[in-house]
């Protein structure tokens, strides 16, 4: 097995780690923490497809490298987002939960602003 | 012929022998870190390892840089160096703070 | 030999660079008015809406007279190395929906979100007027690329404008809704981009002609597909991932909702179609598409009882959105199983109506409901009586939206659903239209629901709020007037909706 | 090569573990001081693919200024309280689900082709007419220039998101980084003596990218560090949300791409083309006020929406 296959097989393994805590953890600071393991194994999925390109003299394909940096900074523009809304949420609504307070979906009381 | 022989080999056990005492007092402060019970201790481990063992792995690479390179080695270990002192010393003031009611 | 097959066919287009346009004169639209601010950002909206509207139009003319695509090689860098801009028929039939969509509801959401006089910029139509722009520039990139991961870049670019909107009233539902469907957008598009890796580490290319011409029938497209498909229906919100829709849409501004229901889910919808019918080689699965189906029959039901029983009129439209997605899916199954065959050619031509009509239809609805909202001061069903007489064409445009929904004649739903209709009967579907007629009367029971309180009695007439001028009902009326046109186009002039595809719709059809 | 081996297989078997103790402990103080030891070993896994531009760049942005965000947050944040789902058959179908994603994609890549298909060689061919020596940035601002344009509006696009979720009365104020009371001096003695090194250092990466590992968004997240320093230390103030100077900045990186695409559009024919002789000194100024710009969005990224306004 190469190196470039192993590092592989972790991706997979922190997709499958990352999407669990995305589902599974209440906590939205914890699910944005999942999607930010997710997004770590689907760059290094990508790095090891660069890795295994190496051609032309270079060590690596450069263009799956290069779309693993602009991925990075995408990634890091979306937790900046959702961090926004969760500190924006706790501030509001003295609560750090995505359960909605009252059954919105068929409460008929509320009025629209 | 025969010194050139030697200092290769003089340069290759002083880097594995400078290396590995690093890398020890890394393994030594991670260990403090994780072991000790309160921030001042962990602080005290975690200080020792910057500075020794990061300045062994430096001075083990040393010989092995030319020129740029061995400046870029010495500049980190000294910005470490900069930085980490800094920091310690906001962390230890925050630990001493926080004393009293803990 | 392949990358000529796909330069030769990028380098025949002289107006190319419309598309260019297309996509950079909305996202300097963006930049002029993060930079400035103030009053203007509503007026740079305008402009660009009025260049965005001619841009629009010029390509659809141009893929139209041509009868071929349209494509843009960027820096002069061709495939697989560089990215390349088509537009065939569906882009440019999207293009010019969006543009038109965006201009009503940019006229519409004047009157709510203009800039103080003082001149002081402020936070909700500062960022409408932004983010109003960004999504149409997302949207038209989704368009209008032809790189798989430009298209990733297009989608997040779509969930960073889209989701703000949502949470612009700043109430906590609102603010949830939003962060359920960021979490939502991104864990979507994550999996797209990995499904994008897969296919560059199989194939070593991303421009969609290229990755057509070398794709072949293997566990890696088999999976990668499955990965972007998945991510893609959790941003459509096709049930069962339709959670985070009807709080988010119906907790929005009307005018951001309008945007929401009407574009953004069609986006990732878009993308679907994209990856299945330009992207998969000629060999389909059947088995997928009928999934894929089946989810969107059960769409369609679920949406519809859900809709009917919901006691506020904007979660009924939302909830009338996670049904009317439910048709588009049956696209897939009615053109992937009879592939050649003038029915799949039928199907696709009707998935696309249905498509282009409710957004439409459901933008007017969204722009309904707002100004009812506004003048009561609520949007309770049961306490709508007597409005028909307070606001005359408001409810005009929601009785004429909602005819479209429900596919009576003559409306753009109407031929959209006949066309499913006879498509599954004639390839022995037959299951397909029982679900499109059912869903279709419960469409009717909940729009007649709404009808016959607004057009009921009520002891005393309401009081409005806020008076309402005739100039902002026009808006939805116009919409909802656009949504009835669809059906009376003549059918020749729909076979534009088949410019540029690969060869898998039946000859009658074109 | 046998012992490159052994040190790949304990990196993986360490950022594995790092991981699921980020899913598995409960205090969420701790999952984000895991998850920047996790971005750490990522650079390390980086380096060992042979991506020394990725690993700087996972080091500065996915765990340095991440890191640096989630911990402002958690500032934020009232006292934590870990709930967890007590649906215990949920999280094992969540966990099953995982699992075979995880198995399948693991069986995809160890089915990938051999020899892998590339793009190297053409990425190569193409090095001379852009003029650069670093083929990712090559593919960065040539060959697929308009992804990083379009990238450009997301962190713009992300900003205005971020400040959207101001109160009505704090728009246009000034967000809030850390307030460090700083009685010694030693903080405030870091931030006047590190700044001007980082700058230098910044300014290095940016030229030296060209035509070596580092670039733009490197150094752009070492000049973001050094301007959060000269804030937190009160050295400098953060500048005001409806500062024209700060908004003028913050598009200039999307909008020197765009005049550059209407450059190319009048010289050489085609958007975002290089004219061949020029070509190595544009892409190094557009790359000045992306990397100015990227740095301010970083920022203000980190600090928030705006929380007051009573500065005039």
């Amino acid at each position: 097995m190469t190196s470039a296959t192993l590092f592989g097989l972790c991706g997979a393994i922190l997709i499958g780690l990352g999407l669990f805590e995305l589902i599974t953890d209440p906590h939205p600071l914890r699910k944005i923490l999942g999607f930010n393991l997710l997004g770590g194994g689907v760059f290094l999925v990508l790095g090891v497809v660069a890795r295994r390109g190496a051609a032309a003299g270079y060590l690596g394909d450069p263009v799956p490298q290069a779309l693993v940096i602009t991925g990075i900074v995408v990634a890091f523009s979306a937790t900046a987002l959702a961090v926004a809304l969760v500190v924006r949420l706790s501030e509001v609504s003295g609560r750090v939960s995505l359960a909605y307070a009252s059954s919105e979906q068929t409460d008929s009381d509320g009025a629209e602003g | 012929m025969k010194t050139a022989m030697t200092l290769l080999l003089a340069r290759d056990i002083f880097t594995i022998v400078a290396v590995t005492f690093g890398a020890f007092f890394f393994l030594a402060g991670t260990v403090g870190l994780i072991r000790f019970p309160d921030t001042l201790t962990r602080l005290h481990a975690l200080t020792k390892a910057d500075n020794l063992g990061l300045g062994l792995v430096a001075l083990g690479l040393l010989p092995w840089a030319d020129g740029i390179l061995a400046l870029k080695i010495v500049c980190v270990w000294v910005l470490v160096q900069f930085s980490s002192s800094t920091v310690s010393q906001l962390i230890a003031r925050l630990a001493q703070q926080e004393r009293p009611q803990a | 030999m392949i990358a000529d097959a796909a330069t030769s066919l990028d380098a025949a287009s002289t107006h190319g660079y419309l598309l260019v346009l297309a996509i950079v004169v909305p996202v300097g639209g963006v930049l002029i008015a993060t930079a400035v601010g103030g009053r203007t950002a509503e007026r740079t909206a305008f402009a660009v809406i009025a260049a965005g509207l001619i841009l629009g139009f010029a390509i659809l003319l141009d893929v139209w007279m041509t009868s071929r695509p349209l494509a843009y090689v960027l820096g002069n860098w061709a495939a697989p190395l560089g990215i390349t801009l088509r537009a065939d028929g569906i882009s440019a039939v999207m293009l010019v929906t969006t543009a038109l969509i965006i201009a009503a509801t940019a006229l519409y959401a004047c009157a709510d979100f203009t800039i103080p006089r003082d001149g002081l910029e402020a936070r909700a139509p500062f960022v409408f007027w932004v983010l109003l722009l960004a999504v149409w520039a997302a949207l038209n990139t989704v368009f209008l690329s032809g790189d798989l991961f430009n298209l990733y870049v297009a989608l997040e670019l779509l969930t960073f404008a889209a989701v703000p909107l949502v949470a612009l009233s700043g109430r906590a539902e609102a603010i949830t809704a939003a962060l359920r469907y960021l979490l939502f957008a991104l864990a979507g598009s994550i999996f797209y981009l990995l499904g994008v890796a897969l296919l560059y580490g199989a194939y070593g290319t991303l421009d969609i002609i290229l990755l057509h011409q070398r794709i072949r029938p293997e566990l890696a497209v088999s999976l990668a597909v499955a990965m972007m498909t998945a991510g893609l229906l959790a941003k459509t919100a096709l049930f069962p991932l339709h959670f985070w829709l009807p709080p988010a849409h119906a907790g929005a501004p009307p005018a951001a909702s309008a945007i929401l229901s009407a574009l953004v889910v069609k986006g990732s919808f878009f993308l679907i179609i994209r990856i299945w019918f330009d992207v998969l080689p000629g060999s389909r699965s059947l088995a997928a598409a009928q999934v894929l189906g089946v989810m969107g029959a059960a769409a369609i039901l679920f949406g519809s009882i859900v809709a009917f029983r919901q006691a506020r009129l904007k979660l009924l439209i939302a909830y009338s959105t996670v049904a009317q997605i439910g048709y588009l899916f049956l696209l897939f199954p009615l053109v992937v199983g009879f592939e050649g065959s003038p029915w799949s050619a039928t199907a696709w031509t009707g998935g696309w109506i249905q498509l282009v009509s409710h957004a439409f239809a459901k933008a007017a609805m969204f722009m309904a409901a707002g100004l009812i909202a506004q003048a009561l001061g609520h949007d309770r069903i049961d306490d709508l009586g007597g409005v028909a007489r307070a606001l005359p064409l408001t409810v005009l445009a929601f009785a004429i939206s909602g005819i479209s929904l429900m596919g009576v004649p003559p409306s753009g739903g109407f031929v959209a659903k006949w066309l499913m209709l006879s498509a599954s009967v004639e390839e022995g579907q037959w299951w397909w239209a029982v679900t499109v007629v059912a869903g279709g009367l419960i469409a009717g029971a909940y729009v007649i629901r709404v009808m016959t309180r607004m057009l009921g009695p009520r002891l005393e007439l309401p009081t409005l709020s806020v008076k309402v001028d005739r100039w902002r009902q026009s808006l939805p009326l116009s919409l909802a007037i656009c949504a009835m046109l669809l059906g009376l186009l003549p059918l020749q002039s729909l076979e534009l909706l088949q410019v540029g595809l690969p060869h898998f719709l039946g000859s009658a059809g074109r | 090569m046998m012992v490159a081996l052994i040190v790949d297989v304990g990196l993986a078997i360490l950022i594995l573990f790092v991981a699921g103790w980020i899913v598995a402990v409960r205090s969420t103080f701790a999952a984000v001081i895991g998850f920047v030891v996790y971005g750490l070993l990522l650079s390390l896994v980086w380096v060992r693919l042979w991506a020394i531009d990725i690993a700087l760049t996972e080091a500065a942005i996915g765990s340095g200024v991440t890191g640096a965000l989630l911990l402002r947050t958690l500032s934020r944040l009232p006292v934590e309280h870990s709930e967890r789902s007590a649906n215990g058959s949920f999280r094992f179908i969540a966990g099953l689900f995982c699992a075979f994603i995880s198995l399948a994609i693991a069986m995809v890549i160890v089915a990938l082709p051999e020899p892998a298909p590339t793009l190297a060689p053409e990425a190569s061919a193409g090095l001379p007419a852009v003029g650069v020596g670093n083929p990712v940035t090559a593919v960065l601002l040539s060959y697929r220039a308009f992804d990083t344009f379009l990238e450009k509006v997301v962190l713009v696009l992300a900003l205005v998101g971020c400040w959207s979720l101001a109160a009505d009365r704090d728009w246009g104020g000034t967000p809030v980084l850390w307030r460090y009371s700083d009685p010694d001096g030693v903080l405030k003695f870091l931030a006047q003596t590190l700044p001007p090194i980082g700058v230098l250092v910044a300014i290095y990466m940016l030229w030296t990218g060209a035509d070596h590992p580092g670039g733009a968004f490197q150094a752009s997240a070492m000049l973001a560090a050094m301007w959060m320093l000269t804030i937190v230390a009160g050295l400098m103030r953060m500048p005001r949300t409806n500062d024209d100077l700060l908004r003028l900045t913050l598009v200039s990186g999307a909008s020197a791409f765009l005049l550059l695409g209407f450059a190319g559009f009048g010289i050489v024919g085609s958007f975002l083309a290089y004219p061949p002789d020029y070509a190595k000194a544009l892409i190094v100024a557009v790359e000045i006020p992306m990397t100015i710009a990227v740095a301010a969005t970083l920022v203000m990224l980190v600090a928030g929406p705006p929380q007051r306004r009573d500065m005039s």
